[in-house]
């Protein structure tokens, strides 16, 4: 086993284990805490996967906006931020033998397919990922549409979002 | 070198927990929490793929920025129906929202 | 390419154990006589009322939710500016399209109003 | 290869032949390399940072005709030893009712935040932590670990001071994200590349101060309110929230946020630097030797770090309603309208002869300023004009 392999299997548990806490954690808070934990790891894992530009823009928009929206979000529905009755529904063992099964199915599923246990081949140190990226996302035979539709679901996300959350004559969120 | 199959592996158990999170939390907060798990579950895969295959078609990583895309407005959205609810139902409990239930 | 984030690692881990050095330090030589009044939550003197959850301005999240998007956005941007030396005129406008429609959500966003302080 | 014109490769090539000839695997021998340079960067800095301590408190106190610290040795430089030794013998106070391992966290998350920076801050064309291909998106990835040690404390403490200095503070620094990504995006442009090292080198010719003006002063603007200094400071408000996030923390705790405020404040006149003032550049200098270099960069950040403390000095705290739409609707408009317009004429310039690429782009930038500076004379007439037309009115309904 070589320090690479011990080192993603690390990152692994820390990715699993973090992932365990955002879904049972009681403190809604510490839930997203943990979830940052989980998307740092991922982060990680693109590091590893020689995605530098992926892992950054992980860090950014998941850690620096997305895990923000949530605090503020739980800052705003919660009265006390501890809760103290039950935070899972009443079936959640039958839940877990669901998950479970699921992730059986997709490893049944996966471990028949002949490119399972694939390795890669070596990474060319000059192969510039960004700049191709950034041509695969600006040409037109290539990825162009699905680029600027991104664009115009975030402005519909922005526009239907601010008109859910926002009520001019209420001002505030006062009961 | 680490086999494909690690990632594939790690990315299934990750999406099978934010799975669990999304069927059993009670708070609706707590479940968008969850479909976040499972969005990056789906990203991990992609950029393995991509890694795994051929490194000159980006299609994986052009993939996994509009998943980042999809993701962003996915909570945006999520979380300001959570607030709308909150505000006039004064809970965010998933199971107290049933005016669309007999 | 992996090096560059070997070294950014360990440079984590550095810059982590640090700061923590520095505060063992300040635990193993301070004086440890805690009192209650001591632990209190600085209030100005008065006891602290209910929990800690105020009642904050629905402005803050609005805020928050413009910037998701903007940020989101404004990154994806960074591989196209990457290549932009390399483009066409075509894809060079195509950049531009780009941004004007995150324009045209920065402008209705002023037109409802929602970046008053209300 | 030498010691004077390369002496990090100099030394690691040696160390490499001593370890290897003691037996140690080649890559382990790297590992041990990359970590001695990591913890003489990072000491390093930390060093650099105590003097900070030192140059702010002597020049606020120049600007408010003030002599400073002056007892403890020469000039008082021995002043910040003073400070640091009381801070780590003070005792240490956790709050009641604080959620204590994330209430420890976040100094420490505060702190690392800015030490990573130094990691892709190229001090020589020789020296550097890492020449990173997404290095700009990487200050802003920094950044946001440092927001997010922010919320981290302000709701571990247990305060409510805290939490609204804390909302505050982030409904500041995420919204002047957004300007100072686009202004980097004009630099990313210029130089065709993210990583620090090939802007640096981009601005072998010309600096980006004259071919972007604007970007470098949208970029200082946006910078102080990432740094939550003056005039931006306020989820500091001592008259309103007593001190902000982190009202709870005492001693070393304290210490840190506060030592990685300043070094913060330096990091950012560095990055001005890098990215607008010509990094290493000082018209040939710099090809006396990499010591030269790094003594020039240092000297620019410097500079940039005595315009933020002019600026922190000499203006006043400015109402929140103001400073966010002042960042909405002026500065982040204004920003992406000169990314247009940059990328416009760059791609449009591309052919021409240097000197047209130059004027060009110059010309861009100051037509660009001139309309922003009419238009903002034209509002503030208007706005006048309604306050002076009102005001007697307002007075006659109270009679």
């Amino acid at each position: 086993m070589t320090a690479m392999q011990i080192f993603f299997l690390i990152v692994g548990l820390v990715i699993l284990g973090s992932a365990l806490m955002v879904v049972t954690t009681h403190n809604l808070i510490h839930a997203a805490l943990w979830l940052i934990v989980t998307l740092f790891g991922v982060a990680v894992l693109y590091a590893i996967l020689n995605a530098s530009f992926l892992a950054v823009v992980q860090v950014v928009v998941y850690i620096g906006a997305i895990a923000i929206l949530f605090i503020f979000a739980v800052m705003l529905t919660r009265k006390e931020i501890r809760d103290h009755g039950p935070q899972l529904n009443s079936g959640w063992w039958l839940n877990v033998i669901i998950a479970l099964l699921t992730f059986g199915g997709l490893l049944w599923m996966l471990q028949s397919w002949n490119g399972f246990s694939k390795t890669a081949a070596d990474f060319p140190s000059s192969y510039d990922a960004v700049g191709q990226l950034g041509k695969a996302l600006i040409s037109p035979d290539a990825f162009v549409l699905p680029f600027e539709v991104a664009s115009v679901l975030l402005l519909a996300a922005l526009v239907g979002a601010v008109y859910i959350a926002f009520n001019p004559h209420s001002g505030d969120f006062r009961k | 070198m680490i086999p494909l199959s690690w990632y594939l592996i790690i990315s299934a158990a990750l999406f099978s927990i934010g799975l669990f999170g999304v069927l059993s939390r009670k708070n609706a907060v707590a479940i968008l929490l969850g479909i976040e798990l499972m969005l990056n579950a789906a990203n991990i895969n992609l950029v393995s793929f991509w890694r795994y295959g051929d490194i000159s078609q980006m299609a994986g990583q052009v993939f996994a920025v509009i998943v980042f895309a999809v993701a962003a407005s996915e909570v945006a959205v999520g979380l300001a129906l959570v607030i709308s609810v909150y505000r006039r139902r004064n809970t965010v409990i998933a199971d107290d929202l049933d005016l669309m239930k007999w | 390419m992996q090096n560059d984030w070997l070294y950014i690692g360990l440079f984590l881990v550095i810059a982590t154990l640090i700061p923590v050095a520095a505060l063992v330090t300040s635990w193993l030589v301070s004086p440890k006589k805690n009192n209650p009044i001591k632990q209190s939550t600085y209030e100005c003197g008065m006891e602290t009322v209910g929990e800690n959850w105020i009642q904050f301005k629905a402005q803050y999240y609005i805020f928050a939710l413009v910037f998701l998007v903007f940020d989101v956005e404004t990154v994806f941007l960074f591989p196209w500016a990457v290549s932009l030396g390399k483009l066409s005129l075509f894809a060079v406008l195509e950049g531009i399209v780009f941004v004007l429609i995150l324009i045209a959500g920065l402008v209705y966003a002023w037109r409802k109003g929602m970046l008053e302080w209300v | 290869m030498n010691f004077w014109y390369d002496p990090v490769n100099f030394i690691a090539h040696w160390l490499t032949s001593l370890l290897t000839g003691w037996g140690v695997a080649g890559w382990i021998a790297s590992v041990i390399i990359q970590l001695i340079g990591v913890v003489l960067l990072i000491s390093l800095m930390m060093v650099f940072d105590i003097f900070l301590v030192w140059v702010e408190r002597k020049v606020v106190a120049r600007f408010q005709d003030r002599l400073g610290p002056n007892r403890v040795g020469p000039f008082g430089i021995f002043q910040p030893f003073a400070d640091i030794i009381k801070l780590i013998i003070k005792e240490d106070i956790t709050p009641a009712g604080a959620d204590k391992v994330v209430y420890n966290l976040a100094p420490i998350l505060s702190m690392m935040s800015v030490l990573l920076l130094w990691a892709i801050i190229p001090l020589a064309p020789v020296i550097f932590g890492v020449d990173l291909n997404v290095g700009a998106l990487y200050i802003v990835a920094a950044g946001s670990i440092g927001t997010l040690s922010i919320i981290m404390a302000a709701w571990s403490s247990n305060n409510k001071y805290a939490l609204i200095g804390a909302f505050r503070q982030v409904a500041v620094l995420i919204s002047f994200e957004i300007p100072m990504i686009a202004t980097m995006l004009i630099p990313t442009i210029l130089a065709g590349s993210m990583g620090m090292n090939e802007i640096v080198q981009g601005q072998q010719t010309v600096w980006y101060v004259v071919l972007a003006p604007m970007a470098a002063i949208i970029f200082m603007i946006a910078a102080i309110a990432e740094l939550g200094r003056s005039p931006f400071d306020l989820n500091e408000a001592e008259s309103e929230i007593v001190a902000g996030f982190h009202i709870e923390y005492t001693g070393m705790k304290f210490g840190l946020f506060f030592a990685g405020e300043l070094l913060h404040a330096f990091t950012f006149g560095g990055f001005w630097a890098i990215l607008f003032l010509g990094g290493y550049h000082f018209f040939g200098l710099e090809n006396l030797g990499p010591l030269v270099a790094v003594i020039i960069l240092l000297a620019k950040a410097m500079f940039g770090y005595w315009v933020i403390m002019w600026i922190k000095y000499t203006m006043m705290r400015i109402r929140i309603d103001h400073m966010l739409a002042f960042n909405w609707k002026f500065l982040t408009p204004l920003a992406f309208v000169l990314l247009m317009l940059t990328a416009l004429m760059n791609t449009l310039l591309r052919g021409t002869s240097t000197g047209v690429y130059i004027l060009g782009m110059l010309l861009t930038n100051v037509l660009l300023g001139w309309i922003i500076v009419e238009i903002l004379r034209g509002y503030s007439r208007g706005e006048r004009q309604k306050t002076e037309g009102v005001a007697p009115a307002t007075a006659t309904a109270h009679r």
